[in-house]
């Protein structure tokens, strides 16, 4: 069994020019691909996700589309049978809308819950109409799940990466590949 | 004469120190070859690696014709260390650490062999006391007691006369002498030159993890050997 | 016995791995966290899976590693198999780490509960304590040989007992808790299953990137030590 | 039929020496006597609620017991260098391992049956008429424990640290051990059918069955590393 520090020797193995310029222009590259990435989902979360809450509907006259958040009020919720729509009314932030929905009925659909309706707008009505229900919008988990677990992958991986290149440059300073120090 | 010990270029490092830089060396049965050296320079990381006790970084060896790396059981078997360690039982008795210490090895000795050996190295009267009680001198002659009843091939022997009264040295040095003209091949490690050229055949100098053999005469005649 | 040219040979092919990790955990991530579908129960917060399971799998294809290193340890001895096995070692805990971080936030908003004693959560903490604990016995150990020989047996033991545990688990709470929080995976949709699958194929990628460089990076730690030693051993000649 | 002889001189070692000074089980017993008695002032004594809590109580007081007693069981061994002399003999290491694992099995079983009798004393349990089955299930669980606890201590009784490390190595890993052993007790307290809770029995056999084995194999690697 040789030892590892003369087999060492046996094998040049020094990187040529200078390795932490290149660490960090490689990590530059990639933080703003993964940057471009987080922005493109950020986008996606304002243009699809996100809720609006009844307040801000009422300043619009009509739209479609729209996303609105909010609570079923306990006792409006009338439910809807064979063609009969669903109807409740939505509350947020000191306003109401009156909503009506067709379609199955689902475990979501219960009074005092906060819910998501995705459907458009009449403003003259004060009329919500909408076609489709969603789970509220917790985006703030997934923000947190990617950050707490990316950043510091990132941050693992960038130190381990920079120990090497560091340790490459002191091997090369301390010359342990030469031979003159094996007898 | 066949050869009992041979080391072949061995090296040893701890923690990147290198204690031991390419040693060789061969030893024949029935001889005697004692290890002289200044503290630090390797001679018990040499005896352990004879004894099975580390691994070489680099180097191969053979004892009794077995590899170093591959046999190391049968190497076992035929080997016998004294060493630092006294390999006792506080509250075991000293008769009961023998039985222990050679009964594992698959023999069991009768209760007048262990008295005949215990006598040989003069501690017969203290059978009976837990050895948490022996002194540094009396774990000694134990250990050479069961190196007596395992009556091993090779025996390795670290700092032989450490610890040993005038009495104690001469009973090692008589053993020693038994041992070699019966076949045994001893490997020892010692300070004391005068006592030691009364029983080596060869000597060795390990020094800055460089070995340096000479004859008796040499050492007994230099005036320093390192 | 692997030696130096295999150090020589992880520098030179350690970039590909990298790049194609980043290429296919860069798509991954752009399908899943902006083209793919919400999950019907689950909504939005689906697209925790997309990082939650690639790092418990990576976790347990690290601690695979370990345990298949710490065997060939002690069959071959030979130390840059140990410098592998220290580096899936840390790897491992890092992703036990994440995968536990994750999970945890994904439980909240799916089961309402930061925790639950379900048989894969609870080995996957029996996991972290055994890396921490392997890791810990590795640092408290001075001889190079002794390090890794009983830090490979620390492995082998802790592989065999993870699914004992797994399994003793699963009938504890089958007896305790009533199964109505499921945590079985939620069913994959075909939208769902591109972006798993890249960042799944990426991170094992990844993680072969990874244990390249963090194997270089302990033997070179060792080899730098040794060089350090000989001047050391030398300035006695 | 060395091998057997191996593991009969280890074990006769361990029980002399233990017969001698008493270090080992005397220590045990007085922790696991403290955790018991600070068990039982801080939780309220009404029947229902002890036979809920008093499975655990039982063998968080062995799993102590377990940490102090297997955690020492090598420091004998490294006292005068004896792991030197047994890394040097011409013998299989796994019978060293068995011997080992022997008397310490032997101690921890002697502290177990000792301590039930405390047990009804302390809290007023009917466990009297059910004590072959908790005996049962002390001697599945402790085989397991010991197995882990002896390799355990070899492999952290040559380093520093050396009283931390040990119970960080050895509970996560013995979990299941707990597991099963706390439910069997469980189901044995409140009178269940055995087989309601033969499966935990059959669990705690294949983990020692597993373990003895498996450390039995790799016990030579921590002697010859």
């Amino acid at each position: 069994m040789r030892s590892v520090c003369e087999i060492g020797l046996k094998y040049r193995i020094l990187p040529e020019g200078d390795p932490l310029k290149g660490l960090y222009l490689r990590w530059a590259v990639l933080l703003s691909l993964f940057g471009v990435i987080g922005l493109l989902g950020w986008g996606r979360y304002n243009r699809e996700v996100r809720a609006q809450e009844p307040k801000a509907l009422l300043k619009i006259s009509s739209g479609s589309d729209l996303r609105v958040i909010g609570r079923i009020e306990g006792g409006s919720l009338v439910r809807g049978s064979e063609g009969k729509p669903f109807e409740f009314t939505l509350s947020g932030e000191g306003e109401q809308v009156s909503v009506n929905f067709m379609g199955e009925d689902q475990d979501t659909l219960r009074e005092l819950k906060t819910i998501v309706v995705i459907g458009s707008w009449d403003g003259e009505n004060r009329h919500f109409k909408a076609k489709e229900i969603a789970l509220i919008p917790n985006y703030d988990f997934i923000t947190w799940a990617y950050l707490t677990s990316l950043i510091p992958l990132a941050f693992f991986i960038f130190r381990m990466e920079r120990k090497v290149a560091l340790l490459y440059i002191m091997i090369k300073e301390e010359k342990a590949y030469q031979r003159e120090n094996l007898s | 004469m066949a050869t009992a010990i041979r080391g072949i270029e061995l090296s040893k490092s701890f923690q990147h120190f290198q204690v031991l830089q390419s040693v060789s060396i061969e030893i024949a049965s029935g001889e005697c070859y004692a290890l002289f050296g200044p503290n630090g320079a390797g001679k018990t990381t040499l005896l352990r690696i004879f004894a099975t006790l580390h691994r070489p970084s680099a180097g191969r060896f053979e004892i009794m014709g077995f590899d170093g790396n591959r046999e190391r059981a049968k190497i076992r078997a035929a080997i016998f260390l004294i060493g630092h360690g006294s390999y006792l039982y506080d509250d075991l008795s000293v008769k009961e650490n023998i039985q222990f210490a050679i009964g594992i090895r698959g023999w069991n000795p009768t209760d007048l062999e262990i008295k005949k050996a215990l006598d040989q190295v003069g501690i017969g009267r203290f059978s009976k006391l837990r050895s948490r009680y022996l002194s540094a001198g009396m774990k000694k002659r134990l250990s050479i007691a069961k190196a007596l009843l395992v009556r091993p091939k090779v025996l390795i022997m670290d700092e032989a006369y450490a610890a040993l009264d005038e009495l104690g040295v001469a009973m090692v040095n008589e053993f020693i002498r038994n041992f070699t003209k019966e076949g045994g091949t001893v490997l020892m490690s010692s300070h004391d030159r005068a006592k030691t050229a009364e029983v080596a055949h060869r000597v060795g100098v390990l020094n800055r993890s460089v070995l340096n053999e000479m004859s008796v005469e040499e050492m007994s005649a230099a005036d320093a050997i390192f | 016995m692997l030696s130096t040219r295999f150090i020589g040979w992880l520098r030179r092919y350690e970039k590909w791995f990298g790049i194609a990790a980043v290429i296919l955990m860069v798509i991954g991530l752009y399908t899943g966290l902006v083209t793919s579908s919400a999950d019907y129960y689950q909504g939005e917060v689906v697209r925790i899976m997309y990082v939650h399971v690639p790092f418990a799998q990576t976790a347990m294809f690290a601690y695979s590693t370990l345990f298949f290193c710490s065997i060939w340890y002690l069959w071959k001895r030979d130390p840059i198999v140990d410098n592998a096995a220290h580096a899936a070692a840390g790897i491992a805990l890092f992703f036990t780490a994440g995968g536990l971080l994750t999970g945890s936030i994904w439980g909240k908003p799916t089961w309402n509960t930061w925790w639950t004693w379900d048989p894969r959560l609870t080995s996957f903490a029996i996991l972290f304590l055994t890396l921490v604990g392997y890791l810990m016995l590795r640092t408290f150990l001075d001889d190079k040989e002794k390090r890794a020989t009983f830090g490979a047996i620390l492995a082998i033991i802790g592989f065999i007992d993870l699914p004992i545990v797994h399994f003793s688990v699963e009938w504890w709470r089958s007896l305790h808790q009533p199964l109505s929080v499921s945590t079985r995976g939620v069913s994959i949709a075909a939208d769902m299953a591109l972006p798993l699958s890249l960042m799944s194929i990426g991170f094992t990628l990844l993680f072969t990137y990874m244990l390249m460089v963090r194997t270089q990076m302990l033997y070179l730690e060792y080899l730098l030590e040794a060089k350090q030693g000989r001047l050391m051993s030398e300035e006695r000649l | 039929m060395q091998f057997f002889s191996v593991i009969r001189w280890i074990a006769w070692k361990d029980l002399l020496s233990e017969y001698r000074n008493r270090e080992n089980i005397s220590s045990m017993f007085f922790f696991a006597i403290n955790v018991i008695l600070i068990f039982s002032f801080s939780f309220s004594l009404d029947p229902e609620t002890i036979k809920e809590i008093m499975p655990g109580i039982i063998w968080v007081a062995f799993g102590f017991t377990a940490i102090i007693g297997l955690g020492k069981s090598f420091l004998v061994e490294v006292n005068n260098d004896c792991m030197e002399y047994f890394q040097m003999l011409p013998i299989p290491k796994g019978a060293i391992y068995l011997g080992k694992f022997l008397g310490n099995f032997l101690f921890m079983l002697s502290v177990e049956i000792v301590l039930f009798p405390l047990f009804v004393l302390f809290f007023n349990l009917d466990i009297l008429d059910q004590f072959l089955k908790l005996l049962l299930i002390s001697t599945v669980a402790t085989i397991g424990l010991s197995a882990l606890g002896t390799l355990f201590s070899a492999l952290t009784v040559q380093i520093r640290a050396r009283e931390v490390m040990f119970p960080i190595l050895l509970l996560p890993l013995s979990v299941p051990i707990f597991i099963g052993a706390v439910e069997a007790t469980r189901g044995i307290l409140s009178g269940d059918a055995f087989a309601l809770y033969r499966h935990w029995i059959e669990l705690l056999v294949v983990f020692d069955v597993i373990f003895v084995v498996v450390s039995f194999w790799i016990f030579e690697f921590i002697l010859d590393y």
